[in-house]
């Protein structure tokens, strides 16, 4: 089915009247139905590189192809989810799952038919009729991952996800993402700063250099699949973990006292 | 700020409040203007206070004295006895408020009876109410027989300057007012000489200077000098009319003016000026009738209470 | 749910918030009474002993009596009636329209900033002073009250709608466009319910702006009104009247003040107040 | 930093926003001026070609010429002066001393509770409907014109500031009575500094009240100001006059505006706008 | 030196006339220079308790004593520090750490005179000046942390203090911390979600049951120190994590789909 292709895409944005590489020429091909991390070093490039691929951002260089489609600087072909739930807070959750549908003319009335056995049916039965407000994070990215999975798109971006979330919502959101890619097919390209997860629930994880991005390395992950908690203390995780750790110290700059060399971050 | 206090200059200083900074007020602008408050050792002048404030501030002791109508200084009298003001001085003594027809529907009748069919059922534009000009015009048709509120309908804006521009858009068949409107509506084509005139009424205390009783009492040589000033002004602009007219430029710098000249002419014409400052019995009854048939104020008065005219005596057996 | 455990033995310390609120609501009330009773009986007392002067401070009793005759044989209901529908109405139309304005800035950055200083400017002009313009323009009866309190809150309720517009979540914008939104999406499912708080938040200003505004309008040029009436009132030194119209305004903008307040809680309905 | 590696090749897309906020400020100053303009020059020509009364509407040549006068034979510059001392003084006194108000409801819900209904009473109150009263308490000079000026600012900033008050950061407040910290800390060190983007964001509407109310108080008793000027002209027919005198106010506003703007940029240095 | 000592406290609210239990009566004595991490399901009442031993809420029993002095109820005897970083956004770094030393009346010059030297020992020389915005959410909590050293008291409490930071930053804001844990030999409590988290840094962790809040068990970390990234792959670091999440899985009400329940988290 559908392949997406970044070929040569590099992003510079001009700072102070000096050019500035944000992310270097990258190539990537990932194959449908695949499942991709990404991990890198803050601010070498990971969500700009998303955001070229979301048609958000123009690429300085470059092309990208969806099953053979150039669609460089287009918007509506992939999902995109980020790590803020960005639910609009006055709409209900229904009402905010529908949203895709909406902008593509479906009514409200069809849509909200459509999308309630899907909220009922991963779990948020019953908070159909709340504000965002009145759910706890991890249930607000699962809406928002149900307002992505009904645009319907082959291929979805997650750009840190679960980051906000505390470590044992965060180890359910895994399973529950494993299982409704399982079910659903998707291709998926998943950043993330959390080596575990990336090694929890990948096929593929690309190392990123750190800025300005560029790629470092591929790792395959041979893990069965289906897996579950007991695949985190496995021989071969562990080893996986300790190969991306030691890549990604390479990475880092001042390995003891720098943060993210001013980049604001967190709460 | 500033009223009678500063003892550094041997000038008394006296702040005069006006409702308004009228053309009608000249004399006491020329006794400003030529120094005849200077040569009788005091610094006058004037403030411009709005909706009832001008009589206030002398209450207040923020102005000496106010010009304005007799009628108003009455109310406020009526209102509060403890120290009443008390009129010392005439400037106006003419009704200054004339009607106007739109150029459309021109009068042209002589008798009493021809105005009544005329105003009955026309709009008028009849300035603010409880205004003077607002209120001669309900007395004439009260006067004449027509209810203010049902015969005729009233237009009562608050600004001057409205009361031309509702006649010229046609919202208005008559308006009512003073120079300069009359002259910047015949030259706009909006209306052409009044036909009729309030001063027609003849002595009528329209503005005069009054200050607080107890400043009578207690400081009798200033309000006499004061009044000896002010003859000296309606003087010289009843004698004088080029260097009246000098002065008028002055204080009105930016009217035209044709405008000022047409003023000048019609006050002439109409004796509008007090001759000699007197405040007659008659010509104070004449303002406080109109509040009383208009129903604003109706409580009657004291001439003897509301009008001191020993200080005018005294200047003029000098 | 889970926590409704057996009860706690007696004599613990237990917080109890909603109690609070309520004690505080109540007290409130109470508070409120009690002061616009010492006013009242300060204010009677001070007139009649003489410490205030009644021709120029009134009282309580001869407002009342004063505002009664009003009522009985004056027309101060339908004064009343007057301004605060022309004061609504103008209110109502400002505050759409000026939010129309605001959020129409969004489409538009260099449109935004060539119209904020003519903005600005008109805000400033003196309504009272262009008397003269203003009755050509919209003459004399009850739509100029309307389009006075109308000019004295389209620029306050676009200006607040137009930071609304600047303090949008770029990221809800980035979210819609990624799901293929065009602009018109984007404005009317993010832009317009987002500024909501905003323009929500100047109607108190506003209402009394819009009152105020009609006020101007009737002392322009009036047949009716409540600032018909103090206009004249002051007019003729009737200075009781004039509170009369004072207390009546007062009254009149506590009671659009809380219907602004209902307002507000009916406009942000289903959102936590903006923090 | 880490970013400046090799130029790239020549013919790449690149963004650069800082250039694109330059162009859209050159345009916005040129669009600007071309309105202006086109405002003037249609002015001027439909006063010229009788399209609009120029009795009542003026026209740009005279109103420069006009206002040339004031300035030589009048005294247009010192009641520019006067005017804008005024509106200053009290917009400065209404602004610190409402914002003290509403920062004062911090320290008890009961009491700003009680207080908020007479604040909007008064609020609503018209200022030139009570001009006998205003001028028994404030008297008739240029004080009473700061005073006016005072009142028109003072609830607004006092309910600005309340807003702040509301929106504080519970946890910063938390935060510090966990080390130790006393009310009056908490007040200085987290209250006052977070309330003032709320305080900052009503300068604007602030400064054209202010104005406002120098405005009434001018109207209400002067011997100066562009205010008595406006009501002078109104009074004497000279519609050019009144113009001039419009013209001026909006001059004047627009500048105190920048000059707000530059103060809220003070005021929020080292402070992002917020969220 | 000082112990800190919980007896008997619980905390009862009051939410629509009904007493609702935050937290059951709970037991606990921490001795002076130890590291107890708290871990339990979200809404346990572990914030409330950490309320409760800082003194900004009330127990509706029961005492608290450090050193035997009793401190029921009162505010500055212990340090807190909150995952958001609560940094004074108006105020420099260096104004920010040196808030403690102001409210106990020291003069603004002393107290930073203190304060540089402790910010160019701990990472941040050079940002003194810089408002908080400027900074990276590391440095932040970085800046919570010497701000909380400063005010110099024996007690610290820690409330998912890392909880906001992505995973690499994480890592090092846990060496770091363990290095001025060693270095000032303070007492630490420290809440997590993150069972890594809990086993690398403490001497002991006590797992709480699902609300209301009561100790379930109480974990001796036996971990030699110090201890580095190594640590985590050591045997007995996992055969700990294994136990822990067996324990904190069997509190987790349903372990599916169910998220929090209820209690808004996150973003
Ligand atoms: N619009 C822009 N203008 C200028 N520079 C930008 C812009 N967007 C991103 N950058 C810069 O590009 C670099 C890459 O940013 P990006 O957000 O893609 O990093 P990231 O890998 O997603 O980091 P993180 O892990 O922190 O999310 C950063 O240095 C950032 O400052
Ligand atoms: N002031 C309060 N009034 C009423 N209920 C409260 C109050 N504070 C906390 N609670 C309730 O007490 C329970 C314990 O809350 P607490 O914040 O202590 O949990 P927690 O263990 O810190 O959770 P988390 O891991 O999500 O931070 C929750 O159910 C919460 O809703
Ligand atoms: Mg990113
Ligand atoms: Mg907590």
């Amino acid at each position: 089915m559908s392949e997406l292709a970044i070929n040569h895409c590099s992003k510079y944005f001009k700072k102070d009247a000096i050019n500035f590489c944000a992310v270097q020429p990258i190539t990537m091909h990932v194959e449908s139905g695949q499942f991709i991390s990404i991990i890198g070093p803050s601010g070498c490039g990971k969500s700009t590189l998303f955001n070229m691929i979301a048609g958000l951002e123009r690429p300085s260089e470059g092309e990208i192809t969806l099953s053979g489609m150039p669609i460089t600087g287009e918007t509506g072909h992939v999902g995109y989810m980020l790590q803020k739930d960005l639910l609009l807070p006055w709409r209900t959750i229904l009402d905010n799952v529908i949203i895709a549908l909406e902008i593509r003319g479906m009514s409200r009335k069809e849509a909200r038919q459509r999308a309630i056995p899907m909220l009922q049916k991963y779990g948020l039965g019953g908070f159909e009729r709340d504000h965002p407000d009145a759910l706890s994070g991890g249930m607000r990215q699962r809406a928002g991952l149900i307002r992505t999975l009904l645009d319907d798109k082959q291929v979805i971006l997650f750009d840190e996800p679960f980051g906000a979330l505390d470590a044992q919502t965060r180890l359910q959101m895994q399973n529950w993402l494993l299982k409704i890619w399982n079910e659903f097919k998707k291709t998926v390209l998943f950043v993330t700063h959390d080596i575990d997860e990336a090694i929890y629930l990948s096929d593929e994880i690309y190392v990123f250099t750190k800025r300005p991005g560029r790629i470092k390395a591929k790792v395959q992950v041979d893990l069965a699949r289906p897996r579950n908690e007991t695949t985190m203390m496995e021989a071969r995780f562990l080893q996986l973990k300790r190969e991306l750790l030691l890549m990604l110290n390479e990475e880092r700059p001042h390995p003891e006292f720098d943060g993210n060399e001013g980049d604001a971050h967190g709460g | 700020a500033g009223s009678s206090g500063s003892k550094k200059t041997p000038a008394k200083n006296l702040i005069i409040a006006e409702p308004v900074h009228l053309i009608a007020y000249l004399p006491l602008y020329v006794a400003i203007d030529k120094g005849y408050f200077k040569q009788e050792g005091l610094n006058v002048k004037t403030i411009t206070a709005t909706g009832g404030a001008h009589v206030t501030a002398v209450v207040s002791g923020d102005a000496w004295g106010v010009i304005g109508g007799p009628d108003s200084v009455q109310i406020v009298n009526a209102g509060k006895s403890k120290d009443p003001i008390t009129s010392v001085v005439n400037v106006v003594n003419r009704a200054n408020v004339y009607l106007m027809a739109s150029t459309k529907t021109p009068y042209t009748g002589q008798s009493d009876a021809e105005l009544k069919a005329f105003l009955k059922g026309k709009s008028i534009a009849a300035g603010r109410y409880g205004g003077s000009p607002n209120l001669l015009t309900r007395y004439l048709l009260i006067g004449l027989g027509l209810n203010p509120n049902k015969d005729v309908q009233l237009d009562e804006p608050a600004d001057a300057a409205a009361v031309v521009s509702l006649v010229q858009q046609g919202k208005d068949k008559i308006a009512n007012g003073g120079e300069p409107q009359i002259n910047d509506g015949i030259k706009k084509g909006v209306w052409s000489e009044p036909f009729y005139g309030f001063p027609s009424m003849g002595d009528y205390a329209y503005s005069v200077v009054s200050v607080k009783a107890s400043t009578i009492k207690t400081d009798p040589k200033t309000v006499q000098k004061f009044v000896n000033a002010m003859l000296k002004g309606l003087k010289l602009v009843n004698n004088n009319k080029a260097e009246a007219f000098k002065v008028l430029k002055k204080e009105f710098p930016t009217t035209p003016d044709a405008s000022l000249k047409a003023a000048m002419d019609r006050a002439y014409k109409d004796k509008l000026w007090s001759k000699d400052g007197y405040i007659t019995r008659a010509a104070v009854a004449k303002p406080l009738d109109v509040v009383k048939k208009t129903g604003i104020y109706t409580k009657g008065y004291s001439y003897e209470k509301l009008v001191d005219m020993e200080f005018v005596n005294k200047a003029l057996n000098k | 749910m889970a926590g409704k455990t057996k009860a706690p033995s007696p004599g613990l310390f237990i917080e109890d918030r909603s109690r609070r609120a309520k004690r505080i609501r109540r007290r409130a009330i109470i508070g409120q009474m009690a002061i616009g009773l010492l006013i009242l009986v300060l204010w009677e007392g001070c007139t009649r002993f003489g410490w205030l002067d009644s021709y120029y401070w009134s009282s309580p009793s001869t407002i009342v009596r004063v505002g009664w005759q009003a009522v009985v044989h004056g027309s101060l209901l339908s004064d009343l009636a007057y301004t605060s529908g022309a004061t609504i109405l103008g209110f109502i139309a400002g505050t759409l329209i000026g939010s129309a304005i605001g959020l129409s800035f969004w489409w538009s950055e260099l449109y935004s900033r060539i119209t904020e200083p003519y903005m600005i400017a008109i805000n400033a002009i003196p309504k009272l002073a262009l008397a003269p313009v203003l009755v050509i323009m919209f003459g004399i009866g009850f739509d100029s009250k309307v389009v006075l309190a109308f000019l004295m809150t389209v620029i306050v309720a676009a200006i607040a709608a137009y930071s609304g517009v600047c303090n949008i979540d770029k990221d809800l914008e980035k979210m819609l466009i990624s799901l293929g939104a065009k602009r018109h999406h984007v404005f009317l499912k993010v832009v317009v319910p987002s500024s909501i708080p905003w323009m929500v938040s100047t109607l108190k200003i506003n209402i009394s702006l819009a009152l105020a505004g009609t006020i101007v309008g009737e002392f322009i040029s009036s047949r009716q009104g409540i600032g018909r009436m103090i206009l004249y009132a002051g007019q003729v030194l009737d200075i009781d009247l004039v509170w009369v119209g004072v207390v009546v305004l007062s009254f009149l903008s506590i009671v659009m003040y809380l219907g602004t307040v209902w307002l507000e809680r009916l406009l942000m309905r289903g959102r936590t107040p903006k923090s």
